[in-house]
């Protein structure tokens, strides 16, 4: 990885000392050995800190609403999945193509921490790195090589566009999709899906029944971008602030809707749930009802047309009895 | 809360039949807001009003609720009382208590209870409701009328008579319509001829009038007022300005197909204008059949013809027009007889439609006016009239009555024995109807002067028998079996609806009924208007009904379009959409549903710290939005709500409604 | 023949309704059911005549009218009936009064022949046992 | 209203696009046809003003039933809003049942202002579908 | 002192749970969290932190403190009276223990919050001490021995087969003394075991930070530019100050429908732009710099200024876990120079 870092830390740095652009944003490593936070680099120096490790997962882009707001052009690092969230702020007018220099990093699929600590013993681990098709793990007590297909976050399982769908430079060769994605793309909502109402809305409710409304899911996902959100309007009160479940069903399908055929399945939602809610089954399924009903349409990949749920067709059919 | 009065009407019986009315004002006393509340037996009336303005005065009241019937019915009505008290026009709110409440539940203790329930969604609305302004809209001084059959005609002479400009726009190459092709028209027996052309030639001659022939409408966008309609003028192949209509093209060109005009009784030639008396008497090439569009070789008209007139390298020509109203008058269609086997049409020559026995009739017509059957050109002696073919028919046709061939019929039993002395009517009718001045009297000519025979008794089937027909059927009142050898059959067809009717509807976002002929306001009270401002109707496009009918009903469209053209401005409708840039996101998801454009993009500036931001927020015209309210629900964050009809206010119902 | 109050919609009439299914009400005497019925020159009381006395409740003289046998409820007459009105299952209706009132089936499907039973056509049967049997 | 299982009587909140079910409805009162008072009237502009979060709100209120009716497609005063009704409450419909809650809770049908019948027709079938459910428990606010 | 083997627990749970409601940390899908005790469920020993700290107990996300009624008249009912049914809590990790107590501090000071109190009295809290430390765990930096909790009533010491119970309240006595049946007397050999567990479990804790006049630091350390860079990655969620046990703020909401209605009392967090917002439109701390700020200047200098020098924190570390942009207590305090683990 270290000549990834290189070609990561020598683009920005170049962006950087040309005046291109007066803001990079990327990964940088923190104390502990999963931590790689969004690093804000201002100089050609910061550069240095750039990192791009196994855990560089978290997406950069929403934080550009506001850095292109006070910066001429911002660089951006991006991931497959990162970069159709740029597409995302495109299509939803919250960006202008031309503030954005986009470093597009075709990428191998990000590492679970949790799969990690749960295969080593967590304090011993010091670092994790990538090598080649191999993770190499590097403990208090000397080193372990494993697979990196056994270690991948859920996301990057079903993830069908590990290569940027959009930049202005590739930093690395494209990486072939992982075979199998489509098949595993559905697999648990239909699993979900075969199961009698009842159970269902056992199974719901006994995970939204964990669901503290920390809108952590919201905060992070690149489709939520309003500048004001209706669940923080008073009047009228859409959401109520009480924990109780109608209201928390109130917010879990409103937010849904508000995503269908906007959200391009990035998975940050479910991965940074503090309560472990399984939401990319409930996104995925309105996913499904969209290609089933309007014809299939991937979400951040073409910014210049509307959405599905932003336009119509006259001989749409419908999910209901129309005699 | 606002302080709200609440009146409850009786209407007479019809809600406190179901209703108990005392126990609703009762409940509507301890609504939140509530500082007053009473009933009245018939608020709309001039009492009912004088009693909501003295509440409004002696209580302060800043919100009214009135429970009573539609307020598709009388919303306006009570509008104008609040107004006339001082109050803003949208602080009203009604409940309807009448049609979906009173009318529609039979148990007095359940109607009541929802009658509390509507009472209470309306006063929890009203509380929220904002004093809305509506604005002053431009109109544009030019209407256009669809249709160039009498309805458009008479339509558009009015209209220019009061001094507007109109554009007449008629598919068929000539205007004229359906009356064109009558021979005699009853009670007067006057030939049909002699009193449209001279309105033809007027409509010519007028020069606030153009008339748009072998054109139809393509689109129409805007709103009252403002209408902006783009008509398709299709190629005529025949440059109007030189053609004189001297007519030797139309003797010349050898094709020779089916005369639309003349039903198909007799043929006409690829150029053609439908009948003499034209207007425009200009023909034009029907370029299905002319050989030189269908097989590249002939041209013979481009050679006869003296002014050299003829051009094939015309094109169709869009050409998009503003109006400030729209008058649709675009006729019917007659029932074709697929499934009325049983009457042998299409199977022998001498079974006719009335419309083709008119042609017959008539002296421009296939036979030059001379009745003569056309399996041998002979006159006939015996005809049956079969009536309510098609019409009063639950089970295959049309279940409503025609209403003008009763009339009709009579009268080709007199003109019958007119042309063919001797010959012998025989109508077999379900029920005789006369309805209209003189109407009676010339149905008794055709029975005692003109000797003809009614027979209540449908026919069953129509057996052809060699050169005969045989008619069987029964003579309900005597109980008589009835069985007639005649020469000529002739059925009177219903009256359907124009084909396209449905699609002209779209076009124009104006309903239909059923059976495709289009929605008025109100049968009784608005006859000639429809749901949406500014588009008006006239003639058997609304419904089945006599030349006299329409011709009332095209002087009735005139004047409300002259009415409305000559107002100096039109007052907007006030509950149209509204932004709140503090909201805003700028993503334009409103702009992207909204079907008239009414949405844009504007930049802001806006002072954030020191300095200033610039950023993208979406403005609403308030001429072009009619309220729909598809942005709302588009715009995630609620920032773009509809005034009349907000967020605040739905959700304020909903709550109220499930209490 | 008479027509009284207490003849018009009888419960006799509402039976008459409930049995075949049909309105008698919404006939309109058109005539076209007599008109285009094949055996109805031997009928005494015409096939529209059929609904007028039900209409007015005249219905002893239909139950002794030969009409009700002669029909075939060949269907011709209800393809054509613009209200929709079933009449072969009006005159049926009367039918099964009538052999409900005598008690008692005329025809059992015991007594039929076998040569009836293999060559006659089967909506003759059918036809036979509306009429004969209860 | 009363809650006990047989003499359960649901509410159903029922919103009509101005121009033609509310129409319609109003028809079938003038045509005097009867239907079940479960059913309560909330006057909209169009199918396409009606917010999911209005229907949320009325199951959390209490609705055991909620119906959103509109112009027959192409018959939309509007042109279009309609259209954008049917994409919205096709998914959202799809949504509530894979969550578990009884499709024929929310229910879309397009009446037109000539179908008075049509309308009493589908309160009398909506009434007795979600009285067959019984009371809407999910999405119910506590309170 | 008595003692159970591990083998045995569903014994135990089953004699507890006829005591009072029985709550104990169970898995459930992806986490672990604190759920009523139902028949044969096993109690997860082994995770350290549940996903919501045991504060949820005493200070729920939501709860009712009034109820209204219009007739005639306003009738209103004091709802916090009713709280407080019979509870026994197992599992209590020791920082999770301490943060009860800085809890209390602000609970039960003046004025007392009377459902608080009563739920706090209601409850017999049991204690289990910890094995192996998580990475992230600091807790030895306030001073808090993983082994040891003495705010708890009851301490439960796992020595690896067996848990010895040690009470430490005369409710924890009252709750040892009625389970006699199924819990046997401890020897003094299990009271060594308990204290070699203890000794073992102290030395694998690593003291990553210490605080030592942290607080004192931050009084001048307000309008550092150090906030501006730390402030821009937090995407303004909720979790950390949910997921943390010491974290107490709330909202008041009104549930009103028609005439009658209900206030409750919701968590809040400082973190969530409209925590401040006034109604005059005005918003004292208006961008995601105060926010972070405040939450960090109120655990390590507010709260030990009004408290006597204790910090708002007891190192259980599900900050430093569960933020999504690791933006945690811990770069706080080392860039105040209390990196001790010289990273």
């Amino acid at each position: 990885m270290s000549t990834a870092n290189g070609k990561i830390r020598s683009s920005a740095a170049e962006a950087l000392a040309e005046g291109r652009v007066t803001l990079v944003l990327g990964w940088r490593k923190k104390d502990f050995w999963w931590q790689s936070p969004v690093a804000f680099v201002e100089s050609a120096a910061e550069a240095e800190q750039l990192t791009f490790d196994p855990f560089s997962v978290y997406n950069p882009v929403k934080y550009l609403l506001e850095a292109a707001g006070c910066h001429e052009k911002v660089g951006v690092f991006v991931k497959g999945c990162d970069s159709r969230g740029i597409n995302r702020l495109l299509q939803d007018k919250r960006l202008e193509r031309e503030q954005v220099l986009i470093f597009g990093l075709p990428c191998s699929g990000m590492v679970d921490p949790v799969k990690i600590r749960a295969a080593f013993p967590a304090p011993k681990i010091c670092e994790v790195a990538r090598d080649g098709e191999e993770l190499l793990v590097r403990l208090s007590d000397g080193q372990e090589r494993v697979q990196t297909a056994d270690f991948l976050l859920e996301k990057c399982l079903t993830c069908r566009h590990p290569n940027p769908v959009v930049y202005d430079r590739l930093l690395w060769e494209r990486v072939p999709v992982r075979s199998g994605v489509d098949a595993l793309r559905f697999a648990r909502v239909s699993s979900v899906a075969q199961q009698q109402i009842q159970e269902r809305y056992a199974y719901w409710t006994r995970q939204f029944s964990r669901c503290i409304r920390c809108f952590a899911c919201r905060n992070t996902c690149p489709a939520c971008n309003c500048r004001s959100c209706i669940f923080d309007q008073a009047e009228p009160r859409w959401l109520g602030k009480a924990s109780d479940m109608s209201d928390t069903l109130n917010y879990q399908i409103t937010r849904a809707f508000h995503v269908a055929g906007r959200c391009f399945e990035c998975g940050e939602c479910e991965r940074i749930c503090p309560a472990g809610i399984p939401l990319q089954e409930l996104n995925r399924r309105l996913i499904m009802d969209i290609d089933k009903y309007f014809g299939p349409y991937e979400a951040g990949l073409a910014p210049g047309d509307l959405p599905p749920l932003g336009t119509y067709r006259g001989e749409d059919p419908a999910g209901f009895d129309e005699s | 809360m606002r302080r709200t009065g609440v009146f409850i009407c009786w209407c007479g019986s019809n809600i406190a039949a179901t209703v108990d009315i005392d126990l609703a004002v009762a409940a509507a006393k301890k609504m939140p807001g509530v500082v007053f509340a009473d009933q009245n037996k018939y608020t709309c009336s001039e009492i009912g009003q004088e009693m909501i303005r003295e509440a409004i005065r002696t209580h302060r009241l800043e919100r009214v609720v009135v429970a009573a019937c539609s307020p598709r019915m009388h919303e306006n009505t009570f509008r104008k009382t609040v107004a006339a008290a001082g109050l803003n026009p949208y602080f009203l709110e009604i409940a309807n208590i009448r049609e979906q409440c009173s009318w529609v539940h039979k148990d007095k203790e359940t109607a009541t209870d929802k009658a509390i329930a509507l009472i209470r969604t309306a006063v929890a609305k009203a509380a929220r409701n904002e004093a809305l302004f509506a604005s002053e809209l431009p109109i544009e001084r030019r209407a256009l009328v669809i249709g160039g059959g009498i309805a458009g005609i008479q339509a558009a002479l009015d209209i220019a008579e009061n001094g507007f400009v109109v554009d007449l726009v008629e598919k068929e190459p000539s205007i004229g319509g359906r009356m064109a092709q009558l021979d005699k028209t009853f009670p007067t027996l006057d030939c049909s001829a002699c009193i449209l052309t001279p309105k033809m030639v007027e409509v010519a001659q007028s020069e606030k009038i153009t008339i748009f022939s072998y054109a139809e409408v393509e689109k129409v966008e805007g709103y009252v007022g403002n209408f902006t309609v783009t008509v398709r003028s299709r190629a005529r192949s025949v440059d109007m300005g030189k053609c004189t209509g001297c007519g030797d093209c139309m003797l010349k060109c050898p094709v020779k197909v089916d005369s639309e005009f003349d039903l198909g009784l007799i043929k006409r030639r690829a150029i053609y204008t439908p009948f003499p008396q034209a207007v425009p008497n200009k023909p034009a090439i029907d370029r299905e059949n002319c050989r030189w569009f269908t097989a590249g070789k002939c041209r013979v008209c481009e050679k006869v013809c003296p002014a050299g007139a003829i051009d094939y390298s015309q094109e169709d020509e869009l050409r998009t027009e503003k109006y400030g109203a729209i008058v649709v008058a675009t006729g019917f269609d007659p029932k074709k007889l697929d499934n009325y086997g049983e009457y042998a049409y299409g199977k022998h020559p001498d079974v006719l439609t009335s419309l083709e026995f008119e042609r017959l009739l008539n002296a421009s017509g296939p036979t030059g006016g001379k009745i003569l059957r056309p399996s041998n050109g002979r006159p006939p002696k015996n005809v049956a009239f079969i009536q309510c073919v098609g019409s009063r028919d639950k089970a295959k046709g049309n279940p409503y009555c025609a209403k003008v061939c009763c009339m009709y019929t009579a009268k080709h039993a007199i003109l019958l024995c007119e042309k063919v002395p001797g010959a012998r009517p025989f109508v077999f009718y379900i029920d005789v109807r006369t309805p209209g001045k003189d109407y009676e009297e010339f149905y008794n000519r055709a029975y005692e002067e003109f000797g003809a025979t009614y027979i209540k008794g449908n026919v069953s089937k129509v057996f052809p028998d060699g050169e005969k027909l045989l008619v069987r059927s029964v003579d309900a009142l005597s109980g008589a079996l009835v069985e007639l050898e005649v020469d000529m059959v002739v059925l009177a067809n219903s009256v359907d609806a124009r084909a396209g009717a449905k699609e002209l509807a779209q076009k124009l976002s104006i309903t239909t009924n059923a059976y495709n002929f289009f929605n008025e306001a109100h049968p009784k009270l608005r006859p000639v208007e429809t749901h949406t401002a500014g588009i008006f109707l006239a003639g058997t496009c609304q419904g089945p009904k006599d030349i006299p009918e329409t011709v009332a009903q095209a002087s009735a469209a005139a004047v409300k379009v002259a009415a409305l053209l000559g107002k100096d401005s039109l007052l907007s409708n006030p509950t149209v959409a509204e932004v709140n840039e503090k909201l805003c996101t700028g993503d334009m998801s409103c702009l992207a549903v909204c079907p008239y454009g009414a949405i844009s993009e504007k930049m802001l500036e806006e002072r954030r710290g020191r300095e200033t931001v610039r950023r993208k927020v979406a403005e609403v015209n308030m001429a072009l939005c009619q309220g729909c309210g598809a942005c709302t629900v588009a715009c995630r964050p609620g920032a773009i709500n509809l005034k009349g009809f907000t967020n605040e206010q739905i959700m304020a119902e909903v709550e109220a409604i499930c209490l | 023949m008479k027509v009284t109050a207490d003849k018009v919609n009888s419960s006799l009439v509402k039976e008459v309704e409930e049995i075949s299914g049909q309105k008698v009400s919404a006939c309109f005497q058109c005539g076209k059911c007599t008109g285009g019925c094949p055996v109805v020159s031997s009928m005494d009381i015409f096939p529209h005549l059929v609904l007028r006395f039900a209409q007015l409740g005249l219905l002893e003289e239909l139950l002794h009218s030969k009409t009700l046998w002669i029909c075939a409820s060949c269907q011709t007459c209800d393809s054509r009936c613009p209200r929709d009105v079933d009449i072969p299952k009006v005159i049926e209706a009367l039918r099964l009064l009538l052999l409900r009132r005598k008690g008692g089936n005329r025809l059992h499907p015991a007594n039929l022949s076998d040569r009836v039973r293999a060559d006659a056509p089967q909506q003759g049967l059918v036809s036979a046992f509306r009429k004969y049997a209860k | 209203m009363p809650v006990t299982r047989e003499g359960f009587e649901p509410l159903i909140v029922a919103f009509c696009c101005n121009w033609c079910s509310y129409a319609g409805a109003d028809l079938a009162g003038t045509s005097r046809q009867t239907y079940p008072s479960n059913v309560r009237v909330i006057r909209v502009p169009c199918s396409g003003r009606v917010n999911p979060g209005f229907i949320i709100r009325a199951f959390q209120r209490g609705a055991d039933g909620v119906l959103v009716a509109g112009c027959h497609p192409g018959d939309c005063h509007y042109h279009s809003g309609n259209y954008h009704a049917r994409r919205r409450f096709t998914i959202l419909k799809q949504m509530l049942d894979y969550l578990g809650i009884e499709p024929e809770r929310f229910q879309v049908r397009w009446i037109s202002g000539s179908e008075g019948a049509k309308f009493s027709a589908v309160m009398n079938e909506l009434t007795e579908n979600v009285r067959k459910l019984g009371p809407n428990r999910k999405l119910r606010d506590a309170r | 002192m008595k003692k159970i083997a591990k083998t045995k627990l569903q014994e135990l749970w089953q004699r507890l749970s006829a005591e009072g409601a029985l709550h104990l940390p169970v898995r459930s899908d992806r986490v672990v969290e604190f759920v009523r005790w139902q028949e044969d469920v096993s109690a997860d020993l082994d995770a350290l932190n549940a996903f919501l700290p045991p504060k949820k107990y005493f200070y729920p996300q939501t709860e009712t403190v009034l109820k209204y009624q219009f007739e005639d008249t306003l009738q209103l009912t004091d709802v916090s009276s009713l709280a407080g049914e019979k509870t026994i809590l197992f599992g209590v990790r020791p920082c999770d223990a301490a943060a009860f107590s800085l809890m209390d501090k602000v609970y039960l000071g003046e004025p007392v919050d009377e459902a608080y109190r009563r739920r706090r009295e209601s409850t017999v809290v049991i204690a289990l001490g910890c094995l192996e430390p998580e990475e992230t765990c600091f807790c030895l930096a306030f001073d808090i021995d993983p082994g040891k909790a003495p705010g708890a009533d009851l301490l439960a010491a796992d020595t690896g087969t067996e848990l010895v119970f040690i009470a430490q309240s005369s409710k924890g006595e009252e709750l040892l003394a009625k389970l006699n049946g199924v819990l046997q007397e401890a020897t003094s050999g299990d009271e060594n075991k308990v204290k070699d567990a203890q000794e073992r479990a102290r030395e694998k804790y690593v003291t990553r930070v210490s605080v030592h006049g942290l607080a004192e630091k931050l009084d001048t350390f307000f309008d550092s530019v150090y906030w501006d860079r730390l402030y821009r990655r937090c995407i303004a969620c909720g979790t950390c100050t949910y997921l943390c046990p010491t974290c107490h703020c709330f909202d008041l909401q009104e549930y009103a429908a028609g005439r009658s209605g209900e206030r409750i009392r919701c968590w809040d967090a400082c973190m969530f732009p409209d925590f401040t917002q006034m109604a005059g439109g005005h918003n004292p701390r208006p961008t995601q710099k105060e926010r972070v700020r405040q939450r960090f200047m109120h655990k390590l200098n507010y709260f030990p200024r009004q408290h006597g020098g204790e910090y708002a924190c007891v190192g259980c570390g599900r900050c430093v876990r569960q933020c999504p942009v690791h933006l945690d207590i811990l770069e706080v305090i080392r860039e105040m120079g209390g990196a001790v683990d010289g990273r």
